[in-house]
C-alpha cells in the first residue's frame, strides 16, 4: 500500500506531526487501527485529551513554534461528542485559528481537524497518510528558526525605537 | 483448439470423448510449474482488483450467460489466476467467450470487477502469444484495432471480411446471403468511414503506428 | 494520601514492555530504555517481557521502594486497556496512582508501523514526552459516586427478558421497557430452535410470564425511552408510554372485544405473522402475548378514522377497559445502570431483486417460514404456499444480504444453522426435496456440527454456490411453472438450474433501523456496521465506553439464542457488580477554578454543557461543581485568563508533552 | 439546453435505421442537438483487449472534442449505441476514479493537442427521452396510441451495466414505462438485460446463436408481438439470425425486432421512411393500431 506509508529514508527530513485525539472517538479509532494492524505513516505523535474541546489554540501554536510541521486534531463526529458539544467548540476555535495561521504564512494543509468515530480505524490510517503526504510536499515549516529571525528583527526594531542605534539594516 | 478440461459430455461430442478417454492424462500440479506472480500482475493490470478477496462463491459463473460454453467457469479463472496457473488461464476459451455483459461485475459480493480482469487476461494472452491461432475472437479484436488505428472509425463490412479471411475463408460464403440481405436494406456500406483528423488518432496512438500491439 | 513527589525531588522509573513479540519485534525496546535512561529525572529505565504480568507489576513496586521513585511511566499498550492495571500497581507500591503515566507504543506504534528505525524513534519521542509530563503530575484523590440500585433494561426479547429475570432474582428492581405491545421479540416468532429442536414457545413463554409476575420487575410494553440524563449510578430516564386505548389495569385479556369487533374478518396484515395473515383493528399480537392485554390500532379502527363506529367492542367489554381517549403518558424513573438489549432487524430481501422477493409469491423470507411451519401460525403449521400449493421441492438460499459488499459485509452467524433447521422442518412437514445453497457452512457451536451431520443424513442437498438469480424463466418442460434457481455448483464446477416450488431466503441480521438514534440517546458508540460497540471485543464484551451502560444480545452483533442469553447474563452480572459495590470510582479529571486568577468574565458559564459552572456574585468569581463536571476540559481551553485547570490534563502537562515530543532534533535538519 | 450526439460506427451501417428514427423523433419532439464533429470510433469491447490505455485515449478524444464543441458547463453527449455508451461512460468514470488512467490518457491526448477536463456527461437517448424530456411531454405528442400491442423491452447489457446510471442493472423499467406511455402493453419477462452475445454471433456462432434463441423464444412465449431494443448490435443479432436459428434448432421464431425509437416514431405519427422501417427484415404488423378517432393507422 500507499506512498506515505513506511520506509522513510534514513537521515532525510521527515515531517513531524503532532496529533491531539479525543479519548472517546479518535483515540479509540487509533487503537482500533492498531488492533486491525492498519499500517500507516509513522510521522504523527498522538497526545490524548478527553475531548477535542480541550484543545487550546495555544497548544497548536506551541506545537508549530517548537518545530511541528503539521498539527492534527481528531474529534467525534458532529452530534456524537461524548460531552455533547465539545467538538463544536473545537470547530469554532479552529475556524478562527485558521485565519491566524494564514497570516503567519502557515499553509492550510499543515493544520487539519478531522471527525473520526471510534469505529473508523481505516479513516485514521487514511488521514495519517494523507496528512503526512501533504506536509511532506510542503516541506519543513522551520518555525523555530523563523521565530529566532523575528526575535532578531524585533530587537533591532526596539533598538531603533529607543534611538540607541540608527538603522543598521534595510 | 485444445480444451484443457471438458465440463460436460454432450451426445454429439461423444466419439471424440471416447477417443480421448483411451489416453491417460496426468493431472497434478507442481508448485514449480506455477507462475506465482501471475495473479498480482493481472490484478495490477486490472486496476488493482483484489483477487485475493474472492470467496469462490460462484455468483459470477451463475450469472454469466456464457458460462455454459466456457472450459473453466469465471470463478475458476479467478482461483487459477491468483494461484498462478498461468498457462491454463491464458490458454482458456473462457477469457475469449466473455462478451463484456458486466453481469458478474455488478453482482460480485466482493465487488471484484471481473470483466476488467477478463480484459486484462485477454491482453496478457495476446501479448504473450497464447491464444489459439485461428480463434476468431482475438483476431476480431486485432483486426478491429488495426482498422481503427488506420481510419479512426470502423466499417463493419470491412471488418468482417478481414476477420473471415484470417480465420475461416469458407465462412464468408455462409455469411454471404445475410450480407446481401443487409446490403439490399442499406445496412452494409462499401465505402470506408474515416475521421478528418487522422493525424490526431495517429498522434494519440503514436507509439504503434505499425499496427502491432505492444 | 499516598506518597510524595510534591516536596521536591522527581525520581522517575521508566519501564518499556516487550509484550512478547508484539512490541519488541518492531520497536527496539532496548534502545528506548537506554535512551530514556539519559533523560533528566530518570532514575531507573528498563525493559521487561510482560509489564502487565504479576512479576512486571511487582518489579515496579519493588523499585518504588528501593529507589524511592516518585513517578512511574510504562511504555506498553493503550491506556484504554491497562492504565487502570498500572495505576493500581503503583498505588499498591505506595505511590499516588496519578503519578503514573502510560505511553502507548503498541496500538499506536508497533502494530501500525513496520519500519523499525522510524518506530523506535517514535517510541523514544513519546517516552520523552511522558518523562517531561510527569514532572507536573499531582497527587489526586479518586472520586466515588453512589450507584442507584435500580436497573433499566431496554428491549424485551430473549436477552432483555433473561437480563431482567437475573437481576430481579438477585433482588434488584428492574424496569423493562419494550417498544412492541408484547415482550418475546423475534424468539417468540420462531417455531423450533437449533440444534436441539425444542419448541421456542415452550422454553420462552414461561420466562415471559415470570417477567410479568415478578414483583421486582416493572414491565412497560408499547413504550419507548425518550430521554436519558445523568451519569453512571444516577441516570434519569424518561419513558414514553404509547396509548393502547385499553386500560391496562382493567383488561384481563378475555378477547371478547376482538370477537365482537365490527370487522368480522381481519383486514390489516398481521405484524407477528409477517403479513401472512390478517388481524382486526383491535387485537392481541399472539395468543401467549405478554402482557395479555389487547390494543387498538388507530390506523385501521373505524372509530378513529371516522368516529362513526358502532363500537361493538365497548359493548362487549364488561370491565369497561376500552378508552378511546387514552393519551400518551410520560414516566420518569431513576436508575443506576442500564442494559440495552434492543435486538436486531432482518435484512429486507427486496434489496436483492435477483431473488425475486415480492415479485414471485412463492419466495419467502426465513422469518415467514418460521411462522408457516409453526403450529400456531397462519396455516396452523401446514405448508401451504401463497398460491395454495404444497411444495415438492424447496430451495434455501443462504447469506441473503450477508457477506456481500453491496449490502452487508458481515456474516450474520445464525443463518447457516437456522437454514439447516428449516430444511429439517420443511422435510418433516412436506417430505419435499430440499436444496441448500451456501457459500460456507458455519456450524461452529456446541452440537452444531452434529446437527449438520444429521441434516446430511436426512438427504438434504447441499450445493456450494451463491445463487445468482431466482426467476420463472423456464427453458425445459420440467421447469415450467417452477421457480428456477441458478447457481454454480462450485464443488463440481458447473452452473446448475434447479427448478423448485418454494424459495426460502435466509435473510441476515442488521442493526435496528434506529440504532444510531438510540446510541446517541445513551451516549454510546456504534461499530462501522451500526451494531453497538463493546468496550473491548474480548475482555469487555458487554461493557460500553459509557460507564453503567451495558449491552446484550444481537444489538451488539449477530447472535443466536444461546449467545444472547449468555451475554444477557453477563450484562446482568456486570450491573450487579456495580450495584453491590455500591459506588464507582471516577477519573478525577474534573476542572477547577484557581480563584485568585479568575476575572469573573463569565466566558465559561455558557460553554459548560452540564451547567456545572456557576458564578459567585459576591466574590465575582466562577465556581465549578465537581459533582456535575464530567471532565471534558472545554472550559479550560476557553478561559481567557487561564484560571481554569483540569486535573490530569493541566496546561503545563500538555505543553511539556508537546515540548517533549518535539525537543529531539532530527539527525539531519532541514536545509 | 443543447445536446451533442455521438452516432458511432454502427449507426452508419447495420444500425442506420436507429439513427434515422432517432433523428426523426428528436426533430418531432424538438429536442435540440448537434453531431459531435469528427468523432472517432469508441474502441468498443475489442480495443481494450489489446491495449487499455490506448482504448481509453481513443474514447477520450471524443470527450475532449465534445468539450471543445460545447460551451455548456456540463456537456451532455448522447451515445445511442450501447457499446459506445458504455465505453464513453467507462472512460469518463475511470478517468475520474483512477488518477493513473487520467495522467496516462491526457499525456496521449496532449500529443494530439487535446485535453479532457472532465466536463462531459455521457447519456443514452432512452434516458434523455424519458428522464429529461419526460413521459408526460412525450404523451402530448402521441398521435397513434399503440393500443393492444404487446412489447417485450430488451435493454441488453451495457446500457445498464456496470454503471446503472438511470435504471437498475438487471431489472430496468425505463423503456417499459415509455411503451406503456405510448399505449402499448409491456411484457414482463426476466431476460430484459440478458446478454445477446454481442460480437460472438460473428465469431463463436454456436454460443451466440444459442443466446439469441433463448431470448427470442422467451419473448415470444410471453406473448410479445414485437421486441424492442436500444442497441444496434442487439438489434442486428436478434433480427438477422432468426432464420438460421429456426433452421439449426428447429424453432419457430417469428418476431419483429425494432429500435425503441422506431416504435416511438410510429406513435408520434412519423412516416415509415423517416423511421427506416424499410431496413428491417420483418415488417411490423401494426394494423390494429388505430387513430384516436378510430381510423386505421394510415401508414400501415
Amino acid at each position: 500500500m500507499g506512498t506515505a506509508e513506511e520506509h522513510p529514508k534514513a537521515n532525510s527530513w521527515e515531517p513531524r506531526i503532532v496529533a491531539f485525539f479525543c479519548n472517546w472517538c479518535t483515540y479509540t479509532a487509533a487503537d482500533l487501527a492498531g488492533v486491525s494492524r492498519l499500517r500507516h505513516a509513522p510521522n504523527a505523535r498522538i497526545i490524548r485529551v478527553m475531548c477535542s474541546g480541550r484543545v487550546d489554540p495555544q497548544f497548536i501554536l506551541d506545537a508549530f513554534s517548537k518545530g511541528a510541521d503539521g498539527v492534527l486534531i481528531g474529534g467525534c463526529h458532529p452530534g456524537d461528542c461524548h460531552y455533547m458539544e465539545g467538538n463544536y467548540k473545537a470547530l469554532r476555535r479552529v475556524q478562527l485559528l485558521k485565519r491566524m495561521l494564514k497570516q503567519m504564512n502557515i499553509e492550510e494543509h499543515r493544520f487539519r481537524l478531522e471527525w473520526i468515530s471510534a469505529s473508523e480505524g481505516e479513516r485514521v490510517r487514511t488521514v495519517m497518510n494523507e496528512m503526512t503526504e501533504h506536509v511532506r510536499k510542503l516541506g519543513p515549516l522551520g518555525l523555530p528558526k523563523k521565530f529566532q529571525e523575528w526575535d532578531k528583527e524585533m530587537e533591532i526594531l526596539e533598538r531603533t525605537v529607543n534611538g540607541k542605534e540608527e538603522s543598521v539594516h534595510a | 483448439m485444445q480444451l484443457p478440461t471438458q465440463p460436460s459430455i454432450r451426445q454429439d461430442e461423444a466419439p471424440q470423448k471416447i477417443e480421448k478417454m483411451k489416453h491417460v492424462v496426468r493431472r497434478i500440479k507442481f508448485e514449480s510449474e506455477l507462475d506465482l506472480e501471475f495473479g498480482e500482475r493481472v490484478a495490477e493490470k486490472a486496476y488493482g482488483q483484489k483477487l485475493l478477496s474472492c470467496i469462490q462463491c460462484g455468483t459470477c459463473s451463475a450469472t454469466c450467460p456464457l458460462a455454459h460454453y466456457m472450459d473453466y467457469t469465471p470463478r475458476k479463472i479467478i482461483a487459477m489466476t491468483r494461484e498462478g496457473f498461468k498457462e491454463e488461464v491464458l490458454n482458456s476459451l473462457t477469457i475469449w467467450l466473455c462478451a463484456s455483459c458486466y453481469s458478474c461485475y455488478v453482482q460480485c459480493p466482493r465487488q471484484i470487477h471481473i470483466t476488467d480482469v477478463m480484459y486484462a487476461l485477454k491482453r496478457e494472452a495476446i501479448q504473450m502469444g497464447f491464444h489459439p491461432k485461428r480463434l476468431p475472437i482475438p483476431i476480431l479484436a486485432q483486426e478491429f484495432y488495426k482498422r481503427v488505428l488506420k481510419d479512426g472509425r470502423n466499417t463493419e463490412s470491412w471488418l468482417l471480411v478481414s476477420l473471415y479471411l484470417r480465420t475461416n475463408p469458407f465462412k464468408m460464403l455462409k455469411e454471404a446471403l445475410l450480407g446481401l440481405k443487409l446490403f439490399l436494406r442499406g445496412r452494409l456500406t462499401i465505402g470506408k468511414e474515416h475521421v478528418q483528423r487522422r493525424d490526431q488518432i495517429h498522434a494519440i496512438l503514436e507509439h504503434k503506428k505499425g499496427g502491432q500491439p505492444s | 494520601m499516598h506518597g510524595n513527589g510534591l516536596n521536591g525531588s522527581i525520581r522517575i522509573g521508566f519501564y518499556v514492555c516487550h509484550c512478547g513479540h508484539n512490541i519488541a519485534s518492531i520497536v527496539d525496546v532496548k534502545a528506548v530504555a537506554d535512551y530514556v535512561k539519559t533523560l533528566p529525572g530518570v532514575i531507573i529505565s528498563c525493559e521487561y517481557k510482560y509489564m502487565c504480568s504479576d512479576p512486571g507489576q511487582e518489579l515496579i513496586q519493588k523499585d518504588i521502594k528501593e529507589h524511592s521513585l516518585t513517578r512511574i511511566i510504562v511504555a506498553s499498550c493503550s491506556p484504554l486497556l491497562h492504565e487502570h492495571t498500572f495505576r493500581a500497581a503503583v498505588e499498591k507500591g505506595g505511590l499516588n496512582p496519578y503519578f503514573f503515566q502510560m505511553v502507548n507504543i503498541r496500538e499506536d506504534v508497533s502494530w501500525v508501523h513496520s519500519d523499525r528505525r522510524a518506530a523506535t524513534e517514535k517510541a523514544q519521542d513519546l517516552a520523552r514526552a511522558a518523562v517531561q509530563r510527569v514532572f507536573h503530575h499531582k497527587a489526586l484523590e479518586t472520586k466515588h459516586v453512589k450507584i442507584h440500585p435500580d436497573v433499566l433494561v431496554v428491549g424485551g426479547g430473549i436477552a432483555g427478558i433473561h437480563a431482567s429475570l437475573t437481576l430481579a432474582n438477585a433482588g434488584k428492581k428492574v424496569y423493562l421497557v419494550e417498544r412492541d405491545p408484547t415482550i418475546g421479540g423475534h424468539m417468540a416468532m420462531f417455531d423450533k430452535t437449533f440444534p436441539t429442536l425444542d419448541c421456542a414457545a415452550c422454553i420462552l413463554t414461561p420466562k415471559m410470564s415470570q417477567v410479568k409476575n415478578h414483583p421486582n420487575i416493572t414491565l412497560w410494553t408499547y413504550s419507548e425511552v425518550s430521554k436519558v440524563d445523568g451519569y453512571v449510578g444516577n441516570y434519569k430516564i424518561e419513558v414514553k408510554r404509547k396509548p393502547r386505548y385499553i386500560n391496562e389495569e382493567l383488561c384481563v385479556g378475555c378477547m371478547d372485544c376482538i370477537e365482537k369487533c365490527v370487522y368480522k374478518e381481519g383486514r390489516t396484515p398481521d405484524e407477528f405473522n409477517k403479513g401472512l395473515s390478517k388481524r382486526k383493528p383491535i387485537y392481541i399480537p399472539f395468543p401467549q402475548a405478554t402482557p395479555q392485554i389487547v390494543l387498538i390500532d388507530p390506523e385501521s379502527c373505524i372509530e378513529f378514522k371516522s368516529g362513526r363506529c358502532k363500537k361493538t367492542c365497548v359493548e362487549a367489554c364488561d370491565r369497561k377497559a376500552i378508552d378511546f381517549q387514552q393519551k400518551e403518558e410520560m414516566k420518569e424513573i431513576e436508575v443506576g445502570t442500564i442494559i440495552l438489549a434492543t435486538g436486531y432487524h432482518t435484512f429486507d430481501a427486496k434489496r436483492i431483486p435477483f431473488y425475486g422477493y415480492g415479485k414471485y409469491p412463492n419466495v419467502y423470507t426465513s422469518l415467514e417460514v418460521e411462522r408457516l411451519v409453526n403450529a400456531s401460525g397462519p396455516t396452523g403449521g401446514e405448508m401451504i404456499l401463497r398460491d395454495g400449493r404444497h411444495p415438492k421441492t424447496v430451495g434455501i438460499i443462504h447469506c441473503v444480504g450477508s457477506r456481500d459488499k453491496n449490502t452487508n459485509r458481515w456474516c450474520s452467524r445464525t443463518c447457516c444453522m437456522y437454514s439447516l433447521k428449516l430444511a429439517h422442518l420443511l422435510k418433516e412437514h412436506t417430505e419435499a426435496e430440499v436444496y441448500n445453497f451456501y457459500i460456507d457452512i458455519r456450524a461452529a457451536g456446541k452440537a452444531y456440527e452434529e446437527f449438520y451431520d444429521k441434516l446430511l443424513d436426512e438427504n438434504v442437498h447441499f450445493i456450494r454456490g451463491r445463487v445468482a438469480e431466482v426467476s420463472d424463466w423456464a427453458v425445459r418442460p420440467s421447469e415450467e411453472g417452477k421457480l428456477i434457481i441458478r447457481a454454480e455448483d462450485t464443488m463440481i464446477g458447473i452452473v446448475r438450474r434447479i427448478p423448485v416450488d418454494m424459495v426460502v431466503l435466509a435473510v441476515g441480521m442488521e442493526p435496528q433501523a434506529d440504532s444510531q438514534d438510540v446510541r446517541r440517546m445513551f451516549n454510546i458508540s456504534c461499530s462501522t456496521e451500526g451494531f453497538f460497540l463493546e468496550r473491548h471485543p474480548k475482555l469487555a464484551p458487554v461493557d460500553t465506553f459509557t460507564d453503567g451502560i451495558f449491552i446484550a444480545g444481537a444489538c451488539q452483533g449477530p447472535k443466536d439464542i444461546p449467545d444472547s442469553v449468555a451475554q444477557a447474563g453477563a450484562a446482568a452480572a456486570q450491573a450487579l457488580t456495580l450495584i453491590d459495590t455500591g459506588e464507582i470510582e471516577l477519573e478525577p479529571n474534573t476542572a477547577f477554578v484557581v480563584q485568585e486568577e479568575c476575572s469573573g468574565c463569565r466566558t465559561c458559564l455558557t460553554i459548560c454543557p452540564y451547567n456545572a459552572i456557576s458564578r459567585d456574585e459576591v466574590k465575582q468569581k466562577a465556581y465549578i461543581n465537581e459533582a456535575l463536571c464530567k471532565g471534558c476540559g472545554t472550559c479550560v481551553a476557553a478561559c481567557p485568563s487561564g484560571s481554569i485547570k483540569q486535573n490530569l490534563f493541566e496546561d503545563e502537562m500538555i505543553f511539556s508533552e508537546i515540548n517533549g515530543l518535539l525537543e529531539h532534533t532530527p539527525a539531519v535538519c532541514c536545509e | 439546453m443543447k445536446y451533442l450526439s455521438y452516432p458511432g460506427c454502427s449507426l452508419r451501417s447495420t444500425g442506420r435505421a436507429y439513427e434515422e428514427s432517432l433523428v426523426a423523433v428528436f426533430q418531432a419532439l424538438e429536442i435540440q442537438y448537434e453531431e459531435l464533429k469528427d468523432w472517432n470510433c469508441c474502441g468498443a469491447t475489442s480495443y481494450v483487449s489489446i491495449d487499455e490505455m490506448d482504448a481509453f485515449a481513443l474514447a477520450a478524444r471524443n470527450l475532449a472534442l465534445a468539450e471543445l464543441q460545447s460551451p455548456e458547463s456540463t456537456v451532455k453527449l448522447i451515445a445511442p449505441c450501447s457499446a459506445c455508451y458504455l465505453v464513453l461512460s467507462k472512460t469518463e468514470r475511470y478517468l475520474e476514479d483512477y488518477p493513473e488512467v487520467s495522467t496516462n490518457v491526457n499525456a496521449k491526448l496532449d500529443k494530439a493537442g487535446l485535453h479532457y477536463n472532465g466536463r462531459v456527461e455521457v447519456r443514452h437517448p432512452l434516458d434523455v427521452l424519458v428522464n429529461d424530456y419526460g413521459l408526460e411531454n412525450i404523451v402530448k405528442h402521441v398521435q397513434y396510441p399503440l393500443k393492444g400491442l404487446k412489447v417485450a423491452c430488451y435493454y441488453g447489457c451495457q446500457v445498464v451495466r456496470p454503471f446503472a446510471k438511470f435504471d437498475h442493472s438487471h431489472y430496468p423499467v425505463t423503456m417499459d414505462k415509455l411503451v406503456q406511455a405510448l399505449g402499448a402493453e409491456s411484457v414482463d419477462w426476466p431476460l430484459k438485460t440478458r446478454c445477446c452475445g454481442g460480437s460472438l454471433t460473428g465469431t463463436t456462432q454456436e454460443a451466440g446463436l444459442r443466446l439469441n434463441r433463448l431470448l427470442l423464444k422467451e419473448a415470444q412465449k410471453r406473448g410479445a408481438d414485437i421486441l424492442l431494443t436500444c442497441c444496434p448490435l442487439c438489434q442486428h443479432n436478434l433480427e438477422c439470425y432468426q432464420e438460421r436459428i429456426n433452421r439449426i434448432y428447429k424453432e419457430e421464431i417469428d418476431l419483429p425486432v425494432a429500435y425503441f425509437t422506431q416504435l416511438l416514431g410510429v406513435a408520434l405519427g412519423l412516416p415509415e421512411k423517416e423511421l427506416g422501417m424499410q431496413r428491417l427484415f420483418k415488417k411490423l404488423s401494426l394494423e390494429h393500431i388505430t387513430h384516436p378517432k378510430g381510423e386505421m393507422a394510415n401508414a400501415w
